[in-house]
């Protein structure tokens, strides 16, 4: 069965079919229903993956302009399929989330879901493409859909932001679609396939270009540090839905790209800017929260948080060691989730008092409490409370960085101690405190509320105790892709027989 | 004597000793989810759990007395945590058991102690909800096998302390205190962490067995490394210097949870830690010195800052931190300390909880007022609060006979063997605690009536007196119990070590007598200060002396000036960077390209001729150019 | 020999007149100029052996294209000239190199164009040219000039619709013609009879007489102005016409009207002026069919259109 | 021979354009194109002399249709433009800027 483009299939046929219902409310619920189907589809995809099998599973290749060797490839392997979960999770819980989002302004409410669906095939595509041109399409196409969402849908200066989000993500993408023609006429295959591009640029120089040409769209995607500003501006601006899969899966393809692209197709050149990369990150990771400390926005808050946490996966792509690697990719998944709490709480917030201002708010915790509790919740997610999945990542990121990069490792440490002062300080700010006169007729939380969150709690504590379903299928691939960049993990100063582990 | 080996466990108590962590745990997730449906039972079903808990700890200890000395120590694999860094298991063995039993025997006195305490408040549910939440943390940190899951118990009991502290939190100060102490913990947890990356880097493993048992074979240098980064996570728990200003705020939170946890169980976590990473100290003799300075050093600390506290609580806690330090003392001191260590650690337990309960109840009584300069002459009022707070006090003081007496001369004495300085040092402390333990207790229960007109102070409702009397007995005869022919040693000795030769308790030898002598005179000088004198209603100005230790010892301002102040400067400075100079690097570069382009678009005039003259130029351009390459 | 004389001949008159084209004022001479240039590249395309092309552009354009530009240049006016005066900076500066660049340029380029010796055309045309172009047209060409007459038609379809004003009010009726006229009397004081007649008095009714009012003077509605300046301007003028100006003149400037006179105008003849701005009604008077009168509407009309 | 009909057509060639570059009225300018395509049609006919081949005249009969017809239609715009705008000034038609 070819499961990959069944689940782009039945989004974009959803998308399609939303667009043709009459009624707002039927649409909704189409929407809801679509992408439950997707999800369990991704589900009984994922079940049947062999995470020792084949390194490209489920995989379809058909050819698509010929001349120049383009094909419609898709397969995925741990790391993907893990991402490509992330989002048909998150879809479903978005739609819920947004029932009331689009209402607000003139904008037609069908679109919004139609481009939510739309953007949900693209999703599945970007991470399930193993043809390196159809990458690039679904990589800047899927830019059309949160343009739109956050374009018509967001909040005041919703065009400025949205124009930043497109003109800089278009920039990166235009550098990396340079790069992939220069790729593909270097390698001089007459392909575009991933798998038989991997290993055929051997000259180092080349690689350092290729590699800047990918690098540096992935490194605006993620984003790194300093090409980060379009993130706070589009997430504050973007209706929280919208907001959870910009930075919850939309920005993961810049890591994603990161793992799979700049280290497999450029192993030389990685090594060589490792440095480099590693130390955007690092700064990323400290900067991001000493920004975070100091917004008086939540949104932008959860934003530059994000921002400090893509430089924890970044710096995990980039140690090169099997526990960072899998640690990354790991929190690329739980990132979704966390941020996704934050933003979709924070939407809440916002859609009853009608102000993103931390400022507005204070003793919430007081009339909200499952509110406030769900928000603490999601807010120690972010901070790496273990127990929580994000604690896993992070912990396995900086185990695998320190083994091989001490000093960044230990300045990147500092952004735990950072991570508490930004959530714990708006927590605080928020929830503690005498109640606000502006807040003290808020509601808590509904049921269709508490459906959306609780997912997401759920998942984070299941995979914070237990994230060994996840780390099986990643390890392989990680393991995978480091040994096609051949670099070993650093052996232990005392070796130590490992019966116990 | 080495540690014994770890021997594979199943069946029996030891077993199921992961029931003691999971029934406090589901208790809380019932109590957390089921809302507002649990109220009615939340505080039962609290109560059950910690003591279902304590049961479990109870049997486990006894099957393990069944084991021989050198087979004490059971592992139980659970499951694979993360894979290829940690698998989760538990650790049953001497140290832990101890443990254990001390969180879920002291910890269930408490819960019931609540049910009174809590009474009337209307999140009495969310309360028990919190306290099981952290005697499961509480009891993961000391059962773990491995220092991941050890991490996780150990920030679970951060945040149970988070969410205890600010139990209030419509309090703006319970809040900020609850958010303080998260977040210095943090700082200590960096510390740990690193120390963790450390331990991973060198052994590519974090279980204990493995860690401890080739700690030898590891560079002096990575061991000292790791012993002063597990120190500072140790630091941050446990409220020792520099990391110590937390705990005097954390007294925001209700009364139970400053016994139960900034007294009795969590804030000795970090002791617990370096005994539990003894091997690794004991390769690190500066990592060491530095633990045994850091204690003696928040021995002193804490006692100057209990002298001039008019608050109950924060006069316990300065005193808890200073006992604190006794045991951070003991554990630097090596294998000969750790028993004492723990023992103390145990009394502790149970007199610093016992006092803390009765200074709650006394709170209870006196409408929550903490400032112990309206007390006075409660003695008559409640008389079991007051004579087991007496025995409390006692214990602490190091009366002879009573659990003090034992443990902490005991630390002395292993220190003063260890190193004379640090040893006199600490009985000077010892001194102080004579001073101050002796003033609260005068000014609370004798002396003259200084209360406020509304207060209509009673005795504590049953629920809340005996718990108070159990953990007096405890303060009473536990430390002879565990001293005495050093059965705590003995017992200990297969988990962490034992000196070559067990030392001798000797009652008047010099430094006991001296520690008496000057815990005599401080006391005699607290009776004739606070005890037979008025005193006053409002705090005289006192000395520098006394200001600096109102102040917290001025930690609190030197945090503001070296961390908060350039911290928040920093923060706008990052954040005006960000939106002026990163931002605007990137608005300029958009600015400057739409400049460009308006002034490019002058260009477009709209006139024909001008649009033709460009064509007609570029025209001869070309034809130029025709020509030249033409004729090339 | 008779070749290049008549091309040196040719040549320079043509250059000349393309010169005249370009720099005249007047759209008239332009015209006129551009005509001398066709003529003579017409005898140039005979000597060329190409006489069925010289016939075609005598009569194509010197016969109606130039007809058509005529025709226009009256719709629009005969006396549309430019002012000389560049409006647009570095214009005509620009212009002017970069069409002696582009010639000298195109010349060398063109003059190296050429290796060996002229062919002739009388391999080619066997039969007479008119036949060999006809053969050439109907055979290999046919197809394009087929499309050529495709062109054409659409050329004239085209022409007729944007020529034709569709007309989006209804006619107005002679009525509602009289009541506009004697509204703007009411607001303007615009006299609201046709313009004068010879005159009951007249001897002639040609255009440059004026039409005698009833006590014999002359009425100075009447006066053609531009001839008017024509005549002064050779001394012809007749006093009594000169006398109608004159007082007709000092009225304005007593009214403050800022505009000088016709006779002023002709005399100083500034650079940016056109010498004789008021052919323009004149053709207005002539053409305009509803004859659009009054001495000072014509001053104001002639004062915006210099000021363009 | 040949290269004095062709310089000479160049000539006109520029001039027609400097015209068109140079002059504001419509009718005018047009009138300068037309030079320009006279121009072309010269070099045209020198070179079908030239090179003995009859080509080159029809396509200077057919740039004469094509610029007949062009004539009018660029004329018929004039009065048009004229109609509405009352003026023939290149340079008034210029809204279509910025």
């Amino acid at each position: 069965m070819p499961w990959l483009s069944t689940l782009m299939g039945v989004s974009v046929l959803g998308a399609l079919g939303v667009t043709l219902v009459r009624n707002d409310k039927l649409a909704k619920q189409f929407t809801l229903v679509v992408s439950l189907i997707v999800l369990a589809l991704t589900v009984a995809m994922a079940v049947q993956f062999s995470p020792n099998g084949d390194k490209f599973q489920f995989a379809e290749t058909y050819d698509w302009i010929p001349a120049f060797g383009v094909h419609y490839g898709v397969a995925v392997d741990g790391i993907a399929l893990v991402l490509i979960l992330l989002s048909a999770i998150l879809v479903p819980i978005v739609v819920l989330a947004s029932w009331h989002d689009a209402e607000a302004g003139k904008r037609s409410v069908r679109t919004y879901f139609s481009l939510l669906l739309v953007l949900e095939a693209m999703m599945i595509g970007v991470f399930a493409a193993t043809d390196v041109f159809l990458f690039y399409v679904f990589f800047e196409a899927m830019l059309i859909p949160m343009y739109f969402m956050i374009g018509s849908y967001g909040g005041a200066q919703r065009s400025y932001a949205a124009v930043k989000f497109l003109l800089y993500s278009l920039f990166g993408g235009l550098l990396m679609l340079v790069a992939v023609i220069a790729l593909y006429s270097i390698a001089g295959k007459g392909t575009f396939m991933f798998p038989d591009l991997v290993g055929t640029i051997q000259d180092v120089t080349t690689q350092k270009w290729l590699f800047l040409g990918f690098f540096i769209a992935f490194a605006i995607k993620a984003p790194l540090w300093p090409f980060h500003t379009w993130l706070p501006d589009a997430a504050a601006q973007a209706p929280a839905g919208a907001a959870v899969l910009l930075v919850g899966v939309l920005d993961k393809v810049g890591t994603y790209g990161m793992l799979r692209f700049c280290l497999e197709l450029f192993p030389d050149a990685a090594k060589f800017f490792t440095p480099l990369v590693i130390t955007l990150s690092v700064i990323g990771i400290v900067y991001g929260a000493i920004v975070a400390i100091g917004q008086t926005d939540m949104k932008r808050l959860i934003a530059y948080t994000s921002v400090s946490h893509f430089g924890f996966i970044a710096m995990g792509v980039f140690a090169m060691t099997t526990s960072a690697g899998a640690g990354a990719t790991l929190y690329m998944v739980n990132h979704g989730f966390s941020t996704g709490a934050l933003f979709l709480i924070a939407g809440f917030l916002i859609y009853r008092r009608g102000s993103q201002f931390i400022a507005d708010y204070g003793g919430v915790q007081k009339v909200a409490p499952v509110l406030a509790g769900t928000f603490l919740v999601a807010g120690l997610s972010s901070l790496s409370l273990p127990g929580l999945s994000t604690f896993v990542s992070e912990f396995m990121v900086l185990t695998g960085t320190y083994q091989r990069y001490v000093v960044p490792a230990v300045i990147a440490t500092v952004g735990v101690i950072l991570a508490a002062i930004y959530i714990l300080w708006m927590y605080q700010r928020m929830m503690n405190g005498p109640t606000a006169e502006s807040v003290k007729s808020l509601p808590d939380l509904n049921a269709r509320e508490k459906w959306v969150v609780a997912p997401l709690v759920a998942l984070l504590l299941v995979f914070g105790f237990y994230p060994k379903p996840l780390l099986d299928v990643i390890n392989p691939a990680v393991k995978d892709t480091l040994s096609s960049v051949s670099v070993t993990d650093p052996q232990p100063a005392v070796p130590v027989a490992q019966e116990g582990q | 004597m080495e540690p014994a080996e770890i021997i594979q466990h199943s069946g029996g108590a030891i077993g199921a000793a992961w029931l003691m962590i999971a029934l406090p745990l589901v208790g809380a997730a019932v109590l957390l989810l089921g809302g507002r449906r649990t109220d009615k039972f939340g505080h039962l079903l609290g109560v059950l759990m910690a003591v279902a808990s304590f049961v479990v700890a109870a049997l486990s200890f006894a099957q393990l007395l069944g084991f021989a000395p050198g087979e004490r120590r059971r592992g139980i694999e659970l499951y694979e945590f993360i894979p290829g860094l940690a698998k989760v298991g538990l650790l049953v063995d001497p140290l832990s058991i101890s443990f254990c039993l001390l969180i879920t025997f002291v910890g269930s006195l408490i819960h019931i102690y609540s049910i009174g305490y809590m009474a009337h408040d209307p999140n009495r549910r969310r309360f028990f909800a919190y306290l099981n939440l952290f005697v499961a943390a509480m009891l993961l940190l000391v059962l773990a096998d491995n220092y991941v899951a050890l991490f996780v118990g150990w920030e679970g009991v951060g945040l149970a302390s988070y969410l205890l502290i600010g139990f209030w939190q419509h309090k703006p100060s319970a809040a900020t205190a609850a958010k303080k102490a998260f977040i210095v913990n943090r700082v200590g947890d960096f510390g740990l962490l690193l120390g963790i990356f450390t331990i991973f880097a060198t052994f590519h493993t974090l279980a204990f067995s493995d860690v401890l048992g080739n700690a030898s074979k590891a560079s002096s240098g990575t061991l000292t490394a790791i012993g002063l980064l597990l120190l500072v996570g140790a630091c941050g728990k446990s409220a020792q210097l520099p990391l110590q200003s937390w705990l005097l705020d954390a007294m925001e939170g209700p009364t139970p949870v400053s016994a139960l946890i900034h007294a009795a169980t969590m804030v000795t976590a970090g002791v617990y830690l370096i005994v539990r990473s003894g091997p690794i100290f004991q390769g690190a003799e500066t990592a060491q010195l530095v633990v045994t300075i850091v204690g003696v050093a928040t021995l002193l600390a804490g006692a100057i800052i209990g002298t001039a506290k008019d608050d109950i609580k924060k006069a316990l806690a300065g005193s808890t931190m200073s006992q604190i330090g006794y045991m951070v003392l003991a554990a630097g001191v090596g294998p000969v300390g750790y028993a004492f260590a723990i023992a103390h650690l145990i009394t502790h337990g149970f007199f610093k909880a016992d006092m803390f309960l009765g200074a709650g109840s006394v709170m209870h009584a006196m409408n929550d007022e903490v400032d112990m300069r309206k007390y006075g002459a409660l003695r008559k009022v409640m008389p079991l609060t007051f004579w087991t707070f007496l025995i409390g006090y006692l214990a602490i003081i190091g009366f002879p006979l009573l659990s003090g007496y034992f443990t902490k001369d005991g630390i002395i004495e292993v220190a003063m063997e260890h190193n004379a300085i640090l040893g006199w040092l600490a009985v000077i402390g010892a001194g102080i605690t004579g001073f101050y333990m002796s003033r609260l207790v005068f000014m609370t229960f004798f002396g003259a009536k200084r209360w406020e007109p509304t207060a209509h102070p009673h005795e504590s409702p049953a629920v809340m007196t005996v718990p108070l009397i159990v953990l007096s007995i405890g303060a009473i005869v536990l430390g002879w119990f565990l001293i005495m022919g050093n059965r705590f040693m003995t017992f200990l000795a297969p988990a962490v070590g034992a000196p070559e030769e067990m030392p001798a308790f000797h009652p008047f030898s010099v430094p006991g007598l001296a520690t008496l002598a000057l815990v005599a005179i401080g006391a005699a000088y607290a009776w004739m200060k606070y005890g037979r004198a008025e005193v006053p209603a409002v705090a005289p100005r006192g000395s520098f002396l006394t200001t600096f230790a109102r102040r917290d010892l001025y930690g609190d301002a030197l945090n503001e000036a070296l961390f908060m102040r350039p911290g928040q400067w920093l923060t706008r400075l990052a954040v005006f960077f960000d939106n002026r100079g990163v931002d605007g690097l990137v608005n300029g570069l958009a600015a400057g390209i739409g400049g460009t382009s308006g002034r490019l678009r002058r260009v477009q005039t709209g006139f024909v001729r001008s649009y033709a003259l460009s064509i007609f130029l570029g025209a001869a351009v070309l034809a130029g150019a025709w020509l030249v390459v033409g004729n090339l | 020999m008779g070749e290049s004389i008549t091309f040196w001949v040719l040549a320079v008159v043509s250059v000349v007149a393309a010169l005249g084209l370009v720099f005249s004022r007047k759209a008239v001479y332009s015209a006129l100029m551009l005509g001398v240039v066709m003529l003579s590249l017409a005898v140039l395309y005979a000597v060329q052996d190409a006489p069925f092309l010289a016939a075609v552009q005598i009569i194509v354009y010197t016969g109606a294209v130039m007809m058509l530009f005529l025709f226009v240049l009256m719709l629009v006016g005969v006396d549309s000239s430019d002012s000389l005066v560049e409006t647009i900076r570095g214009q005509r500066f620009w212009a002017i190199v970069g069409g002696i660049g582009f010639a000298v340029l195109l010349a060398l380029g063109i003059g190296n164009a050429i290796v060996g010796p002229t062919r002739g055309l009388a391999t080619a045309v066997r039969d007479g040219n008119v036949p060999s172009l006809a053969e050439l047209i109907f055979t290999r060409h046919v197809f394009a000039f087929e499309v050529t007459s495709a062109l054409l038609i659409t050329a004239a379809l085209g022409a007729m619709v944007l020529a034709h004003r569709e007309r989006t009010e209804a006619k107005p009726t002679q009525k509602e013609l009289s009541r506009q006229r004697f509204v703007a009397f009411g607001k303007t004081g615009k006299n609201p009879a046709p313009l004068p007649g010879p005159g009951t008095y007249a001897r002639h009714n040609a255009i440059d007489m004026p039409a005698l009012l009833p006590d014999g003077s002359v009425s100075p509605l009447s006066v053609n102005r531009y001839i008017a300046r024509y005549e002064e301007s050779r001394g012809i003028l007749p006093p009594e016409v000169a006398r109608v100006l004159e007082e007709e003149a000092e009225q304005q400037r007593a009214n403050g009207h800022g505009t000088p006179t016709t006779a002023e105008r002709a005399a100083d003849g500034g650079p940016d002026t056109e010498p004789m701005p008021e052919d323009g009604v004149v053709v207005g008077r002539v053409v305009g069919p509803r004859g659009e009168s009054g001495g000072e509407s014509r001053g104001g009309s002639v004062s915006e259109e210099d000021g363009k | 021979m040949t290269t004095h009909y062709l310089v000479l057509s160049a000539l006109l060639f520029a001039i027609g354009g400097v015209g068109v570059l140079v002059r504001r009225n419509a009718i005018v300018v047009f009138m300068c194109v037309e030079l320009m395509l006279n121009a072309c049609n010269l070099a045209f006919v020198t070179f079908a002399r030239q090179n003995g081949n009859l080509d080159g005249q029809l396509i200077a009969f057919f740039v004469m249709i094509v610029a007949a017809a062009e004539v009018v239609i660029g004329l018929a715009i004039i009065v048009t433009i004229f109609r509405t705008r009352r003026s023939a000034s290149v340079d008034d038609a210029s809204l279509l800027k910025y």
